[in-house]
């Protein structure tokens, strides 16, 4: 039992902090959720200029091989990525492109694919964005009504997305499409590539509370989809949708963006007399504190287990409900901390910490803590965990 | 004994809900949402008016209807339920109105009420300041006695409606700089006032509720301030409020629980309805919602028999504002990704109104520790703790 | 409105107070829940010395009819009595004969039967048991499996119930067995009464955790029940076993011994100056004290609602949760007054209010708060009150 | 980096492991209750002074074993997860003998520590007072120094295993009688020293656990002190646990969880096992284990490389109390009316064990308020808040 890192580790760490330290906009905070930044152009160009410079050094293909433009390393170092960026606030990591497809063609894409698309995410040049969700199928994916009919060279689409976030940035975009009317519903479905522009595709935007452009609908209108870009096989896109992939699944995302957001409350807090003094709420800091160091474990043991080949499944629900949980905790405690003026929006010069708790406080709860989200974690841990029969 | 309404009051009841009900429908005014004190409709506030409804407890020698708060009460539940935008006069007839009632001068009650009672006079409230928060007793918005006026200079935050209002309640320091509650004063301002600059301010949740109010050099007539001088703490903290009860709380806890047990599962996500973890959830915010009207209910009818209530409006107010936190949490948690859209988009389930109330209900008991004084008198006067 | 009690309610409040304070035994506590007293020869005694004390005043049978020996009083006469018997922890109600059998013969018994069991039982002459679970049926009341087979004058009974309380103290016994094999498991159940005297009844104690002996098995071997001890008809058990009858559900019994051990709880935590000094601790006592009130009103309204004939089901669900969750937090607030003594058994010298609260404690949490019972009464409350479809 | 444990700490695990497995196979021993100290089997504790596990983490030169604290917590585990009854020795090996390694004379050492490491001597620990509580500073049971002996009188109670040890660690009042902890000393007293009586008390749970020790004109000799005279808060406080990692309420948690999925749920309630509510408590107390696990686990491993925690233990120590307390009324509310029975009846599920272990669980936090101290440590020296 050790826990710590090996010296190259800890110096891989050292590097990502000077490379931010550097390359990072000073004052730059990119909200610890992708979307923020979708609807704001100056942001969107800060992210897109980082992704380059972060591709340039290699640590968005941290993890692949090198035919790829991977640099091979192991799930330890891309935890230490994910964590700095997480604390540092630091934009430029396309979560659909890295985090979600690139696992996908990695695992499924034939070599003319991988070759085509792995290299220029890597290079951090080629955004994506996800269509999965489907305005009549709620949360039953499976139940998706977008249709793909074969014919000649290509799939004609037709049918409609939404909730796709960043459509309106993203050169592409991955999405579920059935492909057979005749079979169980999970199993006439296949996933495709299609680029932004091509012809037939409409992007609408869906405005959020705080009045930001990050979600969309997406209309296909007879679209042709080249068949070579039909990935892993015909009807089979449920396979792709929900294998769990060799990505990175420590969470430690959420805990590294927690251990940001406590800092600087602590630093809040201290300055101001009548909370810094009153223990009911100097205890409630310091068990947060506790559970910070806790987070980091969990997401460390299981990139541990990661690079070990072991099944995380139990442990990375667990380290997911309890990281989004923790940081509602943290952001209601910072709240409290702010007092009035924590409800005034994003750049009211008085929002203490630029009103990043508020969107953060806002945003969470619903996105990430919402009824169904945080329970299928646990369902998942009271079978794989406990060894609970399915219910 | 009558552990409920009597028949009178249930059909007092009736008559305001038939009221609100053919309003809608004639559509008359748009449901507000449930940060209610944000909408303004003046035309549904003339009705109200028309009705006899405005000055409905205030006594008969005021012009009001002098009845009882337990009506009072059933008011304030019916117009929460139905989502009435009483912006326009609420915080004239609920708060400042009795202040004058209990302090003002002849003059003043002659100037000011019948206009309130009209529905024509609009109010609101300069408290907070950016560097005291709302903690009023480190105020420092400033008045000095000049020549037959008050000159005031400094800057209040967070005040809702100050964009649309005639008058506002200001709360100023008439004494040293260090004198704490006890150098206040609440003058009544007209805000048309030359040096006065109102700026809107933006809410987390993307609404324009709060303003700025800055003065600048603003000469107010002495005959303007309301009670005595250096006497504006007691105002501010016993008068402001005729009605005690926290109803409109506990009244709007149920209207969200309505919409979201009725549009949002009964509608928009029809799977949440087996749930059972939902349906416990929602049965809890249930019971505490029966817990919270209770606290009020007696706190008005203690009211209507002239009795003056102590911990019981504490317990009364602590309960229905840390109520409405929980159940805008519970709200959220339920709302999910759908909870991301803003009001007005198409997909925003319970259009979007809960978002900006989630944000919202945190200030009621935040700050300068509201809820925790009030658990003080609950322990002290309540129990017979030590202070 | 009017939360005042009449002038004759009240009187009659001051003379169930003056009662208890002369025939109660002073510092006589009998335990809030029934059981307790049963494992006990001297509680027992007393109980049945006060139950003919109280029968002998009519309260008893406060609500019935006269021709059965009733007085004929409200809803509120009972929830009056109900509060101050719980308050006064006084023992003399046996709740299966008073609460539970009475109404249904009241309901459903024939004018014989009306006759020979009515008035013993509200003369405080006659205690009963109720025979329903059984070992096999678990939670599924309805697949019990007791036969009862017809035959000339009598029912042949064979089977064996579990958890009957008090048996081994009762007169009688009232039970469900299966008359018919043929129907739909709840459609083929009667409703007896049978003397617990009767030739192949035995009665096995089930000794509980403080080692009191309150529960008990009972088997039945050819036991032979009269047929004029059917109530309500061959096969109409069911009905009977889930009549929401017209019997006192406000939940006031819950409130008044929760007033009681946190009237208690205060003066304990008024003598310990760290605690009466704590906030935290102050503040949580003020708390329980406002829900307290909120619990009696719960359960006024509900007495005043069955005086007016309206339904009260959603609202005596809230009232029960609340009161029981009401409970268990007061216990836990009290242990915490109690300090490491409170571990300690009833009886011992030194255990704070005689070991009460730890009794309450232990009992409570399980038996009325069970995962299954409160979720029970959400269920009825997200149905009735909140009209959301059965699950 | 190695952030989970080495294949040779696995390899000890395992030999750990099915030692237990074979010893209870063979009925060597019953497994013990969840209030494990209760348990008593000086069989066993033979066996593992054989196996060399008594003293794992002891100091070579005192006839430990000189393994580290990460085997000790691995050992730990096993013990509860096993169920093994250690009573016998646990007191003397895991909390009076780290205090005589760290303060004993030569003496003492030579007298008390191989008698320990054999399993031969039980001791008990005599802290707790009517009148003090768990409130160490305000002991009165008092030792005066007559001719070459203390002279101890006064009362100590709640005491676990008196009836069952040879020797007790005895804090008594050697200062004046408002010294509070500046005038406390620790001795070893032989327990058939004239003058001692032991008294059973019982537990609200009907367990028989607990004793009174009273001392009435008790000759103890003067070199049976232990460390300093007037040292003994020190002693008390900061020797009297050589692993502070606080693993044993993780591990004990985690074996009552496993009772209740594999042996309650698993078993006895099979209709539990699709209750959404029932399952997702479940997972949320199997997050909280895995919560408590780690911060003892930290605390293990910062010893083992001989770094001295310091908030560390207390966050270890306060999520594991607590934790155990959250789990017992869970468990509790899942036994529901089951859990009414007592040990020993065949219809109760879990063989009657939660119903001890949950009132005992209340006594972890309660008291001189043991987790609010732990809590202003963590708030002040983790967050650098002021006292």
């Amino acid at each position: 039992m050790d826990f710590q890192f090996t010296p190259e580790q800890v110096k891989f760490r050292q590097e990502v902090r000077d490379f931010l330290k550097k390359e990072q906009p000073k004052d730059f905070h990119w909200p610890w959720w992708f979307e923020g930044v979708l609807g704001n152009d100056e942001m969107w160009a800060i992210s897109k200029q980082m992704a380059r410079k972060m591709g340039a050094k290699g640590w968005l293909s941290l993890t692949w091989p090198k035919e790829y433009g991977g640099l091979e390393k192991g799930h330890i170092e891309l935890l230490i990525f994910t964590e700095e960026i997480a604390y540092h606030r630091a934009p430029g990591v396309d979560i659909f492109g890295i985090k979600m497809l690139s696992p996908v063609l990695l695992a499924f894409g034939n070599d003319e694919q991988k070759k085509k698309y792995l290299p220029p995410i890597g290079r951090g040049e080629m955004f994506w964005a996800q269509g999965f969700s489907e305005p009549n199928a709620g949360s039953d994916l499976a139940s998706l009504q977008t249709r793909a009919i074969e014919q000649d060279s290509f799939y004609l689409v037709n049918g409609q997305k939404v909730w796709t976030t960043g459509a309106h940035r993203a050169d592409a975009i991955f999405f579920l499409a059935r492909t057979d009317t005749q079979v169980a519903k999970h199993k006439g479905i296949s996933f495709f590539l299609v680029d932004a522009q091509t012809p037939g595709i409409e992007v609408r935007p869906l405005i959020n509370l705080t009045g930001s452009h990050s979600f969309n609908e997406i209309f296909f209108e007879n679209v042709k989809v080249p068949k070579e870009n039909l990935v892993g096989g015909k009807n089979n896109g449920w396979l792709m949708a929900t294998a769990l992939l060799n990505f990175e699944r420590s969470g430690i995302g959420y805990v590294g963006a927690c251990r940001r957001n406590l800092e600087e409350i602590v630093a809040l807090t201290r300055n101001n007399k009548a909370l810094a003094g009153n223990p009911v709420f100097t205890h409630k800091l310091g068990e947060l504190a506790a559970e910070i160091e806790v987070g980091r474990w969990l997401g460390y043991r299981i990139a541990w287990m990661q690079s070990k080949k072991m099944n995380v499944d139990a442990q990375a629900s667990m380290a997911k409900v309890f990281a989004t949980e923790l940081m509602h905790r943290i952001d209601n405690t910072g709240m409290q901390v702010a007092g009035l003026y924590g409800q005034l929006a994003e750049g009211d010069k008085r929002v203490p910490l630029g009103g990043r708790l508020g969107e953060s406080y806002m945003s969470n709860l619903g996105r990430t803590i919402a009824a169904g989200a945080s329970e299928i974690q646990r369902n998942i841990i009271a079978q794989r965990g406990l060894g609970l029969p399915r219910d | 004994m009558d552990f409920w309404f009597s028949p009178q009051e249930d059909n007092f009841r009736q008559e305001v809900r038939s009221f609100f009900d053919e309003e809608r429908r004639n559509g008359a005014y748009q449901p507000a949402n449930y940060t209610f004190m944000e909408s303004y409709s003046p035309r549904l506030t003339r009705r109200l008016v028309d009705k006899g409804w405005v000055g409905l407890a205030w006594p008969q020698e005021y012009g009001g209807a002098g009845r009882s708060f337990v009506d009072q009460l059933i008011f304030t539940e019916e117009v929460m339920m139905a989502g009435a935008p009483v912006g326009c006069h609420w915080l004239a007839e609920r708060q400042v109105g009795p202040a004058i009632i209990a302090s003002g001068t002849p003059q003043q009650k002659q100037t000011f009420l019948p206009p309130i009672l009209k529905g024509e006079l609009t109010l609101c409230m300069c408290l907070a300041e950016p560097e005291a928060g709302s903690d009023l007793a480190c105020l420092q918005t400033q008045a000095r006695e000049v020549d037959g006026n008050f000159v005031v200079n400094g800057q209040k935050t967070l005040i809702m409606g100050a964009d649309k209002a005639h008058y506002a309640f200001v709360l100023v320091r008439t004494g040293a700089a260090d004198s704490r509650h006890k150098g206040l004063s609440a003058l009544l301002v007209d805000l048309k006032s030359p040096g006065i600059t109102i700026r809107p301010l933006f809410s987390a949740s993307g609404g324009r509720s709060f303003n700025d109010v800055f003065f600048d050099n603003v000469k107010i007539p002495l005959e303007n301030l309301l009670g005595e001088k250096n006497g504006g703490w007691m105002i501010a903290t016993q008068q402001l409020s005729l009605d005690r009860s926290s109803i409109e709380l506990v009244a709007i806890c149920e209207r969200v629980l309505h919409d979201l047990v009725v549009e949002y599962i009964g509608g928009v996500r029809e799977g949440l309805v087996g749930d059972m973890v939902v349906r416990h959830r929602l049965a809890e915010i249930a019971i505490e919602i029966e817990v919270a009207r209770w606290l009020s209910y007696r706190v008005a009818w203690m009211q209507s028999r002239g009795v003056i209530p102590e911990n019981e409006t504490s317990m009364a107010k602590v309960f229905g504002s840390e109520l409405t936190q929980r159940l805008a949490n519970e709200g959220m948690r339920m709302l999910g990704l759908l909870g991301q859209l803003c009001e007005g988009s198409k997909l925003a389930p319970v259009r979007g109104w809960l978002e900006n109330w989630y944000i919202s209900t945190l200030g009621r008991t935040i700050g300068s520790g509201t809820s925790e004084i009030q658990r003080n008198i609950m322990a002290q006067r309540g129990l017979g703790m030590p202070r």
